[in-house]
C-alpha cells in the first residue's frame, strides 16, 4: 500500500522540477561584466561555500550519526546527506528567491529569481564576488539549517516524512526568516544584528528541533534502557569537520578576505576552544568527570553562539561568550532530562539554547562595526531580543503546522516493529558495518 | 548441577536478566550470537545487488545453577523472554560434573 | 624466489629516480618575475590543489575502503595512498614534461620539463598563477585518475603488479590523454571540450577499469556468496572528502577565482545534489527502497558526469546533467551484474558510464563561452563524440596491453590463498582493526 | 581526595582568565586602516590557519587515536582535542605576546600583548594580511607542538596532569622558542632557517617526547603482550588530513599567495610522497612486506623533514629529502626497539628525528632566497646546527623541569588498575565502542 | 536429544548450513571464536615490531538434534566442513537432558 | 572425554594459554563473552546522563580433554587465572559422548 503511494509522490516531485527547468529563463547564463569582481574575496568565499558544504557532509552527518545507536547510523546519515540534494535543489529553484529576490513588504523576497533567473557572474552589489557565488554561499546555509533538525527525531523519523517536512520547512521557514533578518526584510531594517546566522539558523531549526521532539515523542524505550552512542570517534570527527567548516561559515559571512573576515576567524576560534574548556569544567564538577563527548558538545555549543556576533566582537568578548556558551548549553542539556522530552541529540540545548544566548550577547558585547548594551548603546539590546523572540515564535508556530500536514500526508514515524530493528534495515535495507 | 543455556531476543536481555536476579540467580554469562531457524532473516541491497541474509542476531545466556533451582529457572526464562512471535528462542538444559570459583577454589554449588 | 626480484626491481626504481635528480637542471629553481601573479587565483589554486590531493587520501581511499570487505580494507587504501605517492614522482620526474612540455606532433610533449626542469615561479601563460602552482593541480589530477581503476580489481590485485602498472598506465595512457585534450595536442586542436578531465580522468579510468576487471577476472566466491560493504559511513565519509575535493577539481579548473570559476562551483554542486536524488528515486523505484549506498554513489555520478560540462554549462543544464547521470549510472551498474564481469566497485558504471556522458552532454548542452548541439552548434556533438571515443579506443587498447606486460613480468593476482586470507594480512602483514 | 583538588585548580584557572579578560585592553579592538591589505594574502593565510586547525583536530586526533588499544582511544583524542581549545586560550592570553611581543634581549618578547592588546585588523608589518590573522595562524602552530608530543606518552597519562604540562610547555618551552626563531630573537638574528618550524614545531616537540618517554616509564606489559594499533584506517584518515592541513602549514608560512607559497607547497608535497615510498621499501627490504601503517608513517617522516625546508630548496631538493627522511625515521623507529623506552606512538623517530635531519638538510639544500652548503655558503650549515642543538637541549631541559614540577603537584601517571580498564573509562566515564 | 557443537574455517559455514537443512535440519546457533591448535596463525607487523599471532578466526555451530538425527548429522557436517588442510576443525556431541521452545512452551524433540 | 568451559578475565588469556600448553593441551577455542556476577561493572556518563553497566567483559576458553587430564587442567587454570580479585571467574566440567577431528575423520581421544 504505502510504497505505490511514495511511487506517486516522486513522481510529481520529479515533474515538478522538469517543470521549474523548462519555465527557466536561465538555461544559458548571462555572463557578467565581472568587472567589479576581486580575486582574492572571490576565492574565499569559493572556498567559504565549499567548507560550510563540508559541514553538512561529511560533518553533521558523521557527528550525529555516531551518536546514534549502530542500528540507525546509516539512517541518521542519510538524514544530512539527503537534504543536502534535495535542499540545494529547492534552493536553486525557488528558495534563493524567496530569501533574496526583491523585497516584498518586508516579509519574503519576489520571484524574481526563480530558477536562479537574472543570477550570474556579475559582481553581487556591495561585495567583489560574483553574484552565483554569494548564492552557493547562501545555499550551504539553507541547507546545515534543515539538518541540524534531524537530531532532535533521530532513530524514529519515517523517511518519507523527512523529505516532505525538510521541503515545507527550507521554503516556508527558512527562506523567510532569511530574507526578514539578511535579504532586506523588517528585521534587517529594524537594524537587528546577527553576523552569519544565530537567529536564522539556529534559533529556529533549535527550537523547530523542540517541536519536532514534542510532536513525534520520545524513542522506544527512552528512559529505560540505556542509549549510548555507538561511535564517538565519529562524533569526534564530525566535531572537528564542523569547527573546520565553521571558519567558511563565520569568517565567510564577511563576503571578502579582509580585516572582517579575520576578525570574525578569530572570535569563531577563540569561543569553540572556550565553549570546550567551560563545559567540560562544567561537567567535571558535576559528575567528577570530563569526558570527550562533553568537550564536543561544547565547543559546538561555543561556535553556534559566536555565530550571530563573530563579526561584531572583539577577542576577548568572544572568549566571554564562549566561556558562558559552554556552561549554559550543559545546563540546558541537564535540565532537558527533566523536562522529559526526547531531543534525541540535544539540538534545543545547543543551537537553540546557544543560538538565543548569542543574539542577546551580540546586544550586549557588539563592538564593531556596531555598538552594544555594554558600549553604550542599549537600544541594540531590545532589537536583538526581538529578533530573538521573533525567530522563535515564527519557527515554532511554522514547524509545528508543517509537522501537522506531514502527519496527515504521509505520517511521521515508523512502525515500533521497523524501530525496533532500526531505520538502517527498515527504511534502507542496508547495515552500516559487516 | 546444571547448565542451562538459552537462547533469546536480543533487546530481551535485560528483562530476562532482571527477572533471573529476583530468583536469587548471582551470576550468568552471555554471548552474542547469529540465529537460524524458522524465523526468516532480511533482504538487504548494495547498489542493486539483493542478499538475503537468513542469520538474525540473537543472545545466549550460559546460567548454571544447582539443580533445584531448575524448574523455577526455566519457567522464569520462559516467561521473561517470551513474546508470543516466531524466534523467542529455545532453553537447553544439560548436566555438569562439577563448578569451581576460580578465585577461592570453592567447587560444587558454593562456587557459583 | 618472489621477493627478491620485486627487491632487486625497487632498486633499479629508486637508481632511476636518482638518476634523473643528477641529470636534472632543476636543482636550484629559477626565481620567476613573478610580474603577473595574482594573488587570488594563486590562492584559489592552492586550495583547490590541496583538495583534489583530499579527494585521493582520504577521500577516495575511504570511498573504496568502506565498501571492500575487512579483510581487505588496508590493501584497498593502499592502493590510493601508494598511488598518490608513486605517481606524483613520476609526474614531476617525466610525466608532466611528457603531458604539458612543448607539442610534439599532436601527440606528446617533448621532455623538455623532465625533472622540472624550466618550471619555476613565473607566472604560467595565460593565468595569473605561477609555474608550479599549475604543475601541481595537475599533478593531483594524475594521481587521482589512476587511483580511480583500483575499484575495479580491487580485494585481488597483487600489490607489486599494482605498482608497475600505475607507473606504466601513467606514464604511457594518462599522460599522453593529458596532452590530447589539455597540452595542445590534437583533440585540443580539433576544439574538443573537456573542462576538467570528463575524458581525460573519467572516460579513460572508466574503461580502463573495464578491462582490468576482465583481465584479472572475478573475485573468488563472486556471485556466489554475500560481499557487502564492510564498513558504510567510512564510504560516506569518503563521499562526503570527495564532493567538497570536487570543488577545487572543477571550480579549480577555470585557473583563477573568477566568475568562470563561481559558474562552474555552482554547476558541479547542483549536479552533485541531483544525481543523488535520481539515482535515490531510481533504486526507490526498482527495489522499493532508497539506500545510503545509492544516494552516495549517485552524487559520484552526478560529479563525474557534470566535470567535463563544470565550466561551460548554466546552473539549469548542470540540475539536467546531474539527474540523468544519476539515472544512467543506476542503470549500468545494475546492468554489469547481467554482463557478469565484476567490476568489484562500479568504476566502469560510475566514471566511464558518467565520462562519456559528460563529455556528450557538453556537446548538447554547452553554452558558456561554447556553444553546443542545443545551443545552434551541432559540430561541437560530433566534436565530442570523437573525444569520447578517441579517448575510450585509446584507454582500453593501452590498459590492455599494459595489464598483459605485467602478468608476464610480475603476476597480477594473488593466490587463492592470499586472497582467501586477504590483502591485508598477505600482502602487508597487518590487520585493520583489533 | 583528588577530586576536589582538581576542581579547585580549575576554578583558580578560571579566575586567572576572567583576570586577564578584564586587565585587557583588547575589549573592543581598534579598527585597522586595512590599506595594505591583500585579499589574496588574506584569503590564502585565513584558509591555511583553517587547515593547520584542522592538522590537530580530526587530523592527530584520529592520527593517534587509531594507533592505540581501543580502550584508550577517546583518552587519546581528548588529548589532541583539549589542547586545541586549552592552548588557544593560553596562546591569546599570554603566549603570542611571549613569542611575538616587542623583543627583550633576544630571548623572549614583552607582555605588550597579553590579552592581544594592540594586535588588530591592520596589515602585520612586512605583509599583506591583518595582525590578528598572523596572530591567529601562529596560535594553531602553537596548539600542534604540544599536541604532537602527547603521542609518547598516550595510554597512561593522568588527565590533569596533560592539563597542567601543556600550559607550562606552551609558555615556557614553545613561546620563547618561537620568539627566538620567528619573532626577531637571537636565533634569527643569526641568520638560523626554518621555514614552517623543523625546530620550533618538531624538533622541539619531538625531543620533550622523548624526555617524557623516559620520565613516564612504559606502558604495563608494554613489550611483552602485543599492542596492535585499534583502527588503521582511523590513522589512515588522520594521515590524509594532516596531509593537507601540511598545505597550509607549510604553503601558508609564506604568510602570502605568491611564488613562494607555490614553491613550498610543491616541496611539501614531493616530499611526502617521497618519504611514504622510502619508508616502505626500506621496511620491504628488511621485513619483506610493505604495510600502510609504513607508508603512512613515511609520508608524516617527509612532511617533519620538509617543513624547515619547504620555502627554501627545489622541488629535486625536496625529492631527496623526503627520499631520505622515510629512510631515516624508519631507521629511529626501529632502533627504538634497542633502547628500550616506551616511545608509544613514535614522536622521536618521526618528528625528533625528522625535524632534527630537515633543519641539516636545509643548512645543506637551500638554494631559494638563501644558499646552504651544496650551493656555496658552509656558513649556513653551523647555523643551522646551532639552531638545531639549541632547540634540542632548550627542549630536553625544560620538559625534564616541567615533568618534574607536575609530577609533584598533580601527578603523571594514572593508577595500574586505571590503566588496565583503560583512559576511556577510567578518566572519562566513556566507551568509544557499543 | 544431542547437542552437536562443531567449530569449522569461517568460509565453510554457507556450505555447511546448506548441507545440514538438506537433512532437515531447522535451526542452529553460530558463534564467532578464536581456535587454537595445530593450525599455526600469522604474523603481524607494525612499525617493524613482529607479532605472532597464535589464534585464528574460527566459526563455532551449536546444534540440537534428535538422537537418531546424530549419526546423519556428523557424516554431513564432516563432508561439508572438510577441506583437507589442517585447522578444518572439531565437532563435539555431548547429552542434553532437555529443550524448550520458549514461544509456545513445547519441550523435547517437538521444541527444536 | 570432558569439556572444560572456563570463563576468565581478559588479560588473563595468554597467561592461561601458555600454562596449558605447558601441561600438553594442544588446542582450545575462546569467545569473547560478557559477564555478570559478584564483580561489579561500571558507569558511563553521556551528556550528563549516567548509566551504570553491569556486564564486565570476559574471555570463555573451552576446552576438550583425555578424562586423565582433568584434574592436571583444573589445576592449571585455576592456578594461572587467578588474581584473588572479585571476578576471576568459574570453571565448569561436563562430559562428552564423542570428539571428531574433520580433517581426518579421526573420533575420540586421538581427535584432540
Ligand atoms: N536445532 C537448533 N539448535 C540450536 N539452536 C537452535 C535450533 N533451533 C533454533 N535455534 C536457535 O533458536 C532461535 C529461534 O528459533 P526459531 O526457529 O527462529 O524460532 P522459535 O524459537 O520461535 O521456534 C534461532 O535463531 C537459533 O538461534
Ligand atoms: N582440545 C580442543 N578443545 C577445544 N577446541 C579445540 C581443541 N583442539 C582444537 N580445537 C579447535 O579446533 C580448531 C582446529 O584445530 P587444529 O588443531 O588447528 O586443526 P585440526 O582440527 O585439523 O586438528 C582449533 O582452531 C580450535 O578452535
Ligand atoms: N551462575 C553462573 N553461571 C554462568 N556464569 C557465571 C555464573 N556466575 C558467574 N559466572 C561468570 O563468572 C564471572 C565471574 O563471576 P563473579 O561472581 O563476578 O566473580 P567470582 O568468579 O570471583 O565469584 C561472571 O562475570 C560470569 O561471566
Amino acid at each position: 500500500m504505502k510504497r505505490p503511494i511514495c511511487h506517486q509522490r516522486f513522481f510529481i516531485f520529479l515533474l515538478m522540477l522538469f517543470l521549474c527547468l523548462s519555465l527557466s529563463p536561465a538555461w544559458a547564463q548571462e555572463g557578467g561584466a565581472g568587472s567589479q569582481i576581486d580575486t582574492g574575496d572571490t576565492a574565499w568565499i569559493l572556498m567559504s561555500s565549499a567548507l560550510v558544504m563540508c559541514m553538512v557532509l561529511p560533518g553533521l552527518a558523521l557527528f550525529y550519526g555516531g551518536l546514534v545507536r549502530s542500528k540507525n547510523v546509516l539512517g541518521t546519515i542519510m538524514h544530512s546527506a539527503i537534504i543536502l540534494c534535495l535542499i540545494s535543489i529547492v534552493w536553486v529553484v525557488v528558495g534563493y528567491s524567496v530569501a533574496f529576490g526583491p523585497d516584498v513588504g518586508g516579509f519574503v523576497g519576489s520571484l524574481a529569481h526563480i530558477g536562479l533567473a537574472g543570477v550570474g557572474t556579475e559582481a553581487f552589489p556591495g561585495t567583489g564576488i560574483p553574484h552565483l557565488l554569494f548564492m552557493v554561499f547562501q545555499l550551504m546555509f539553507a541547507a546545515i539549517t534543515v539538518a541540524l533538525i534531524t537530531g532532535s527525531f533521530a532513530e524514529r523519523m519515517k523517511f518519507t516524512a523527512l523529505l516532505l517536512f525538510s521541503v515545507l520547512w527550507s521554503v516556508f521557514i527558512y527562506s523567510p526568516l532569511a530574507h526578514w533578518v539578511w535579504g532586506g526584510g523588517w528585521l534587517q531594517e529594524m537594524g537587528a544584528l546577527d553576523f552569519a546566522g544565530g537567529s536564522v539558523v539556529h534559533i529556529s531549526s533549535g527550537f523547530a528541533a523542540l517541536v519536532c521532539a514534542m510532536v513525534l515523542g520520545p524513542r522506544k524505550g527512552h528512559g529505560a534502557e540505556p542509549m549510548p552512542p555507538h561511535n564517538l570517534p565519529m562524533t569526534v570527527l564530525g566535531t572537528g569537520l564542523l569547527w573546520f567548516g565553521w571558519f567558511g561559515f563565520n569568517a565567510g559571512s564577511a563576503l571578502g578576505a579582509n580585516g572582517g573576515a579575520a576578525s570574525a576567524f578569530v572570535a569563531t576560534h577563540i569561543a569553540a576552544c572556550a565553549g570546550g574548556m567551560s563545559w567540560m569544567v562544567a561537567e567535571w564538577f558535576r559528575t567528577g568527570k570530563p569526558t570527550m563527548l562533553g568537550v564536543a558538545s561544547g565547543i559546538i555549543s561555543g561556535l553556534a553562539t559566536i555565530t550571530p556576533a563573530a563579526g561584531f566582537v572583539g577577542p576577548m568578548s568572544a572568549l566571554i561568550i564562549g566561556l558562558v556558551a559552554g556552561t549554559v548549553c550543559y545546563a540546558a542539556v541537564v535540565w532537558k532530562a527533566r523536562l522529559g522530552y526526547d531531543d534525541s541529540l540535544d539540538v534545543v540545548g545547543i543551537h537553540g539554547v546557544g543560538g538565543f544566548t548569542g543574539i542577546l550577547a551580540t546586544g550586549l558585547l557588539a563592538s564593531v562595526g556596531a555598538q552594544g548594551l555594554f558600549f553604550g548603546n542599549p537600544g541594540q539590546f531590545v532589537t536583538q531580543l526581538v529578533l530573538a523572540v521573533a525567530t522563535l515564535i515564527f519557527a515554532v508556530v511554522g514547524t509545528y503546522i508543517i509537522l501537522k500536514v506531514v502527519d496527515l500526508t504521509v505520517g511521521l514515524r515508523v512502525s515500533t516493529d521497523d524501530e525496533q530493528v532500526g531505520l538502517d534495515l527498515s527504511q534502507h535495507n542496508e547495515k552500516a558495518y559487516s | 548441577m546444571k547448565l542451562i543455556t538459552t537462547i533469546i531476543k536480543p533487546f530481551k536481555l535485560d528483562e530476562v536478566k532482571e527477572a533471573l536476579i529476583e530468583i536469587g540467580v548471582q551470576g550468568m554469562t552471555v554471548t552474542e550470537v547469529k540465529g537460524f531457524g524458522r524465523q526468516k532473516g532480511h533482504k538487504e541491497t548494495y547498489r542493486g545487488t539483493e542478499y538475503q541474509i537468513d542469520f538474525v542476531p540473537k543472545i545466549k545466556i550460559e546460567l548454571v545453577i544447582a539443580d533445584e533451582l531448575e524448574q523455577k529457572v526455566l519457567e522464569t526464562v520462559t516467561r521473561a523472554a517470551k513474546t508470543g512471535s516466531i524466534g523467542d528462542g529455545k532453553i537447553f538444559v544439560s548436566d555438569l560434573q562439577g563448578v569451581i570459583r576460580i578465585r577461592t577454589g570453592e567447587t560444587g554449588e558454593g562456587a557459583v
